[in-house]
C-alpha cells in the first residue's frame, strides 16, 4: 500500500480523498493554489503545498507544478480526484514515468475508453448497448426505412445540411418515416440546396443512467449498479439518485453487467462511470465512460455499502478487488443533492464570498461531504458546489422524504444557494411519480 | 519513458551555465527556465479568512515583514540551491547588491533547475531558506532593501 | 397513524423524534421551557409551546402542563424521549387516561420490568440470564460453599454488617472460600460485631451488554442485537459499540434472544433495553431493563438498518413490527461518542454558554445528532450532552481509525468537550483491543 | 381512570365561584388554582440568543412594549377565557382599574379553570388574547398601566 499521496485536486473531493487515506494509514499532501490558501480541508492533510496562484490554468492544471510537489514531499502516488487532470491521459503518463502511480486507469486504458470510436467498436464487443445511427446520409427511402428498422422507430429525420429544426421530421412508423423523409428532402433542398438526409434513433423521452464500474489490474471488473442523473440543468447534474427508479431488474441486470465486461475488455482498474440514455421503454444507448471518480459516486457507496474512493486507491496500489460481483447488492435508496453557491432566483448567478451561517442537517441515513465551515470564503475561481447531501433511506419515498427534511433543516448564508430548487423539485409530480427525463428541469424553469 | 532516460547535466558538476533538457513532452526542453518574482504582497491574492496549520512546514517563520522590504518570493515548486554546485560559492550572500538581472538561487524541479532573479534592485538583508530546502510556490526567498 | 405527536422533551432527542415523525408524515409539537427558548430544534417542529421556566421540575417534568399543551394543540400521542418523565408509569397512565397514546409501552408492563422482583422473576421464566446471589446472610460454611458451587467461581464474601472493603473476600475455589469465610467472619465480627457473612457471584472484569429489544401489541417482540457500553465513567456512558466485540456469537444469538423473550412476556410494545454485565467468560448476569429508547439507539440502527424510533412510533399506533427476527442481520460495526459540554482537563466541569466554533466532521459513516450550531447558547440547567457522534464503518478497525479522522475533523468552542478523552481512549490498548471493562476509562483517568 | 370520570361544573353555567374537581392523582382537586403573573421581563430567564419562528402562534404581535406598562403574564398553558360564564360580561376590558387581587382572566387546562388575578394595580391598556384563544407559559395577556 501506498505511504503518502499527493492529491492533486481541491474542495469536498480532496476531503474525501484525505479521510479515504487517512483510514488506509496514508499520509497525505495536499497541493494548493494561493486562492485556497487556509481552506479548512488542507488541516486535515498530513502536509500541504502551494504550487501557484488562483487561476485553475496556473496551478491544479500545472502538470510539471504537481509533479514538482510530488518529488519534494516524497510522495508515491497521485490522486487527480474528478475535474482538473483528472481525465488527461498524458498527465497520467507523466505520473508514471515520473516514478509516481497515478490513481485511475493506465494512460492506455484511459485513451482507449477517452476515443468515442474506439470505445463504441470495444462497446460492441463487450455486449454494451450503443446509440445507433447512420454514418452519413442517404438519399434512397428504401435504404432509410431498413435501417430505421434495425435500430427501431421512433427515428429522426434530419437534414444533412441542416439546422434550427429545420428539415427534421420525426417518424414512429414506416408510413409516417416515407412522408417524413419525402418532406424532409423537399424542405431540406429549398432551404439548404441539399437534399441529404440522415436518420437516427431518437429518444422521445430520455433519462440519464449510469453503471459505477470497477476494475482492478488482475482482470476482475465489477459493477455497483447504476445511478439515475436526469435533473440537470445545461447538463449540469443537480439531483442524483441510486437506483434508478422504476427499471425493470433483468434489464438493470443485464446492461450494468455489460458495462463491468467493457471496462474489464479495456484492462481497466480503477473507477468508471459507463454513461447511457434511457428511453421510455428502457432501451439503454451508451454515451460515454467517465474514468474517474464521479461527484455523485456516494449514492453508490451508500446503496452497496462500498467504499468506491478506498477501493480505487487499493486497485492502484495493485490490490484485488475485495469483492466478487455477487457480493453487490443494492440496500434501499439514496440521493445526491449538490449544493451549488448559485442563486435559483436570479438564473442561477454563481456566489461566491464568506460563508456565515452553515447549519447542516443530521440524524439517520444523512450524509454531508463538504469542506465549508462557518467563516470560509467561497472563491470566484472554481465551480459552485460547496457541498453534496447524501440521503440514505429504505426507499424511494422515505428518501424523498427525508430529503426534504434534511433541506429544510440545511441553512446556508449569506449566499444563495440551489436548496431551494431541490425543495421544489421534490414536490414535483414528475420527479416524485419518476416520469422525468433529462428535460425536466429545464422545461419547468422556462418562463412560459 | 523511464526517470533514467533523462539526459541530465547536473549543474553542480559545472562551471558554468548548462544545458539541462528532458526528453518528455509535457515541458519542452529548456535551458534555465527563468520566472520572474514578484513583490510581497501583490502576489498572493489570497481570499480564505483562517490562517491555519495548511502552511507548508518549509515557510519560514523568521520573516520580518519590515517596512520598505521586498521579498523574493518563489515563481514555482521546487528544491532551492543557494550556489550554482556543491563546490561554488553562494550566488548572493547577505549585503550582496543585486540588481533586476541578479540570478539569486537555482530552484530545482523535475531535474530542472531554474535560473531565479531577483527583479529589482537593492541590498540582500536576508536569506530565509537554506540550501537544498524544499519550498513551495509564493514562499519567501530573500529580503531586499531597495536600492 | 398518529397525526399530531407532542414531544416532552428536548435537544437532541426532541430532534430526533421531529425528524422520525416528519418522514412517517406526523405533525410534531414541541414543549420547551423558557430557558431553551429560540432551541435550534424548535424551529423543525410544527408548532412549539412553552410550558415553564427553566427548572426541569417546574417545566419538562410537569406531567400537567405537558398535558395542556397537548389539549390546546390537539395532539393525539405524546413521545416522551428519554430521561425527564419517560420512565414514569404514573405519567403514562395520565397520557392513557387523557386520551393521548403514550409512544412506549403500557404503565403495566413499564411497571412490572420496572420493579426488580418482578422483573427478576419474569427474566428467569423467560431464560433471561440473571445476577445470582445469596438472599440473606449465612453462618454455615458448607452452605457457602453449596451456594458458592451453584453460582461458580469466583465468588465474594461480604460481611453482612459491613463496608469500605472490610470483611471481603474474593475466593476464587472452595478452598479459598472456607479460610476466606473464616477470616471475614473473624474480622467482621471484630470489626462490626456481626460475624454473619454473605456470597456473591463476583465479576472481575465485566464489560456493560446491552440488547436492544423492540416489542409490539400483537405479540411479537424482536431483539436488535447488543451494544457493548462499557467505557463509563461515574456510571455515565462516553462510547457506545454495536455489535459488542470479541464476543462468541453463540452466545450472543442466545442471551438476545432471552432478552425478546423477556420483553414478548411483559406484553411490552416499544423499544427497551436490557442491560447485562458480561464476565470474562462471557457469561451474562441481567441488571435491569430500561423501558424507552436509548441514547445510544443509533448504532444499533445503523448495524441492523432498523430506524428504532419510527419502529416506536408505529408499534404505538398499533401497527405490527415490520420485521421479523430472521430479518435482522449485523452489518458492519458502529460507535457513538457522546458529545459532552464538560471539560475533561477539569474534572469534567460542565461548560455552558455561547457555541462560537461548530465544525462537524463528515464523509462516509459519519452521522451526527444535535440540535447545536453556531449561536446556539448551551443552557446551564439541563444534562451536558450537545451531540452525538455516531461512526459506521465494515469493520472494527475500520470504525475506530473513522472515529479517529471524524473526532479530529470536529472543532467545537470555546466551551471544551469530551472529545479530547474520546481521541485518547480511542488509542488505548484496552479499548482497542477490546480488553476492556466497565471500570477502565476510570483507572485510567485516576492519577496514580 | 377514564376522562368521564371527572366531577365537572363548567363554569360557564354557573353565576359563581364553582368547585371544580378531578378525581386524579396528578393535580391535587383544587378550587380556581389561582396563580401569581409576573411583570413583563423577570419571568422569563430565557438565554437562548437567536428568537426564531419557534414562538408560538397564539403570541400577539400587537404588544407595544412602551415604556412604563406592565405586562400581565400567563403563568401556565391552557385556554384563556374573558369571563366566567359564555353569557356573563367580561372581567375586565380596556380602560378597567385593577389592584392585585383583581381577577383578570380564567384559563383552562385539563377541565379545571384557574383564576389568574392582576398582581399589580393600575389600568388595563390592552387585552392581547381573544376569547377562546390557547395560551402558552409566559405568553402576555394583558398590559397594565401602572396606578
Amino acid at each position: 500500500m501506498f505511504k503518502r499521496v499527493l492529491i492533486a485536486n481541491r474542495g469536498e473531493i480532496a476531503l474525501r480523498i484525505i479521510r479515504a487515506c487517512r483510514e488506509l494509514g496514508i499520509e497525505t499532501i495536499c497541493v494548493y493554489s494561493s486562492a485556497d490558501k487556509g481552506g479548512p480541508w488542507l488541516e486535515q492533510a498530513t502536509q500541504s503545498i502551494c504550487i501557484g496562484p488562483g487561476p485553475s490554468k496556473d496551478s491544479y492544471l500545472r502538470i510539471e507544478r504537481i509533479i514538482a510537489a510530488a518529488e519534494i514531499s516524497h510522495a508515491d502516488a497521485i490522486h487527480p480526484g474528478y475535474g482538473f487532470l483528472s481525465e488527461n491521459a498524458h498527465f497520467a503518463e507523466v505520473c508514471r514515468d515520473s516514478g509516481f502511480e497515478f490513481i485511475g486507469p493506465s494512460p492506455e486504458a484511459m485513451s482507449l475508453l477517452g476515443d468515442k470510436v474506439n470505445c463504441k467498436r470495444l462497446a460492441k464487443q463487450a455486449g454494451t448497448p450503443i446509440f445507433p445511427g447512420t454514418e452519413g446520409g442517404i438519399e434512397d427511402i428504401d435504404e432509410a426505412v431498413k435501417i430505421a428498422g434495425e435500430i427501431g422507430y421512433p427515428v429522426i429525420v434530419k437534414a444533412a445540411g441542416g439546422g434550427g429544426g429545420r428539415g427534421m421530421r420525426v417518424a414512429h412508423d414506416e408510413k409516417s418515416l416515407r412522408l417524413g423523409i419525402e418532406q424532409a428532402r423537399q424542405e431540406a433542398a429549398a432551404a439548404f440546396g441539399n437534399p441529404m438526409v440522415f436518420v437516427e434513433k431518437y429518444l422521445e423521452s430520455a433519462r440519464h443512467f449510469e453503471v459505477q464500474v470497477i476494475g482492478d489490474k488482475h482482470g476482475n471488473a465489477v459493477h455497483l449498479y447504476e445511478r439515475d442523473c436526469s435533473s440537470q440543468r445545461r447538463h449540469q447534474k443537480l439531483i442524483e439518485e441510486a437506483p434508478a427508479p422504476g427499471v425493470d431488474p433483468a434489464k438493470r441486470e443485464k446492461v450494468c453487467a455489460s458495462a463491468a465486461e467493457l471496462i474489464r475488455r479495456a484492462n481497466y482498474a480503477g473507477a468508471a462511470t459507463c454513461e447511457f440514455l434511457m428511453d421510455a421503454k428502457q432501451n439503454f444507448y451508451m454515451l460515454e465512460v467517465n474514468t474517474r471518480v464521479q461527484v455523485e459516486h456516494p449514492i453508490s457507496e451508500a446503496i452497496t455499502g462500498i467504499d468506491i474512493v478506498q477501493t480505487g486507491i487499493r486497485v492502484a496500489a495493485g490490490e484485488a478487488l475485495p469483492f466478487k460481483q455477487k457480493d453487490i447488492r443494492i440496500n434501499g435508496h439514496a440521493m445526491e443533492f449538490r449544493i451549488n453557491a448559485e442563486d435559483p432566483a436570479r438564473n442561477f448567478m454563481p456566489q461566491a464570498g464568506l460563508i456565515e451561517t452553515w447549519s447542516t442537517p443530521g440524524g439517520p441515513g444523512i450524509r454531508l461531504d463538504s469542506h465549508v465551515r462557518v467563516g470560509y470564503r467561497v472563491p470566484t475561481n472554481y465551480d459552485s458546489m460547496i457541498g453534496k447531501l447524501i440521503v440514505h433511506a429504505p426507499d424511494r419515498e422515505t428518501c424523498i422524504r427525508r430529503s426534504l427534511g434534511a433541506l429544510g433543516e440545511f441553512k446556508v448564508g449569506p449566499i444563495q444557494t440551489t436548496i431551494p430548487l431541490y425543495q421544489r423539485l421534490l414536490k414535483e409530480p414528475l420527479f416524485t411519480e419518476a416520469r422525468h427525463d433529462i428535460k425536466y428541469v429545464e422545461r419547468l424553469l422556462s418562463p412560459s | 519513458m523511464v526517470e533514467n532516460d533523462l539526459t541530465e547535466l547536473d549543474l553542480r558538476d559545472k562551471d558554468e551555465q548548462a544545458t539541462v533538457r528532458r526528453n518528455n513532452s509535457f515541458a519542452p526542453p529548456q535551458v534555465f527556465h527563468q520566472t520572474i518574482s514578484t513583490p510581497t504582497g501583490q502576489s498572493q491574492s489570497s481570499t480564505a479568512s483562517s490562517a491555519g496549520k495548511s502552511e507548508s512546514k518549509g515557510e519560514s517563520k523568521g520573516s520580518n515583514d519590515e517596512t520598505g522590504l521586498i521579498a523574493i518570493e518563489s515563481p514555482m515548486v521546487g528544491t532551492f540551491y543557494t550556489a550554482s554546485g556543491p563546490d561554488k560559492p553562494a550566488l548572493v550572500s547577505v549585503g550582496a547588491n543585486v540588481d533586476s538581472d541578479t540570478v539569486v538561487c537555482l530552484l530545482e524541479a523535475m531535474k530542472i533547475f531554474n535560473e531565479i532573479k531577483a527583479e529589482c534592485s537593492g541590498t540582500v538583508v536576508k536569506v530565509l531558506v537554506k540550501n537544498g530546502q524544499a519550498v513551495e510556490f509564493g514562499q519567501k526567498l530573500f529580503m531586499i532593501r531597495p536600492a
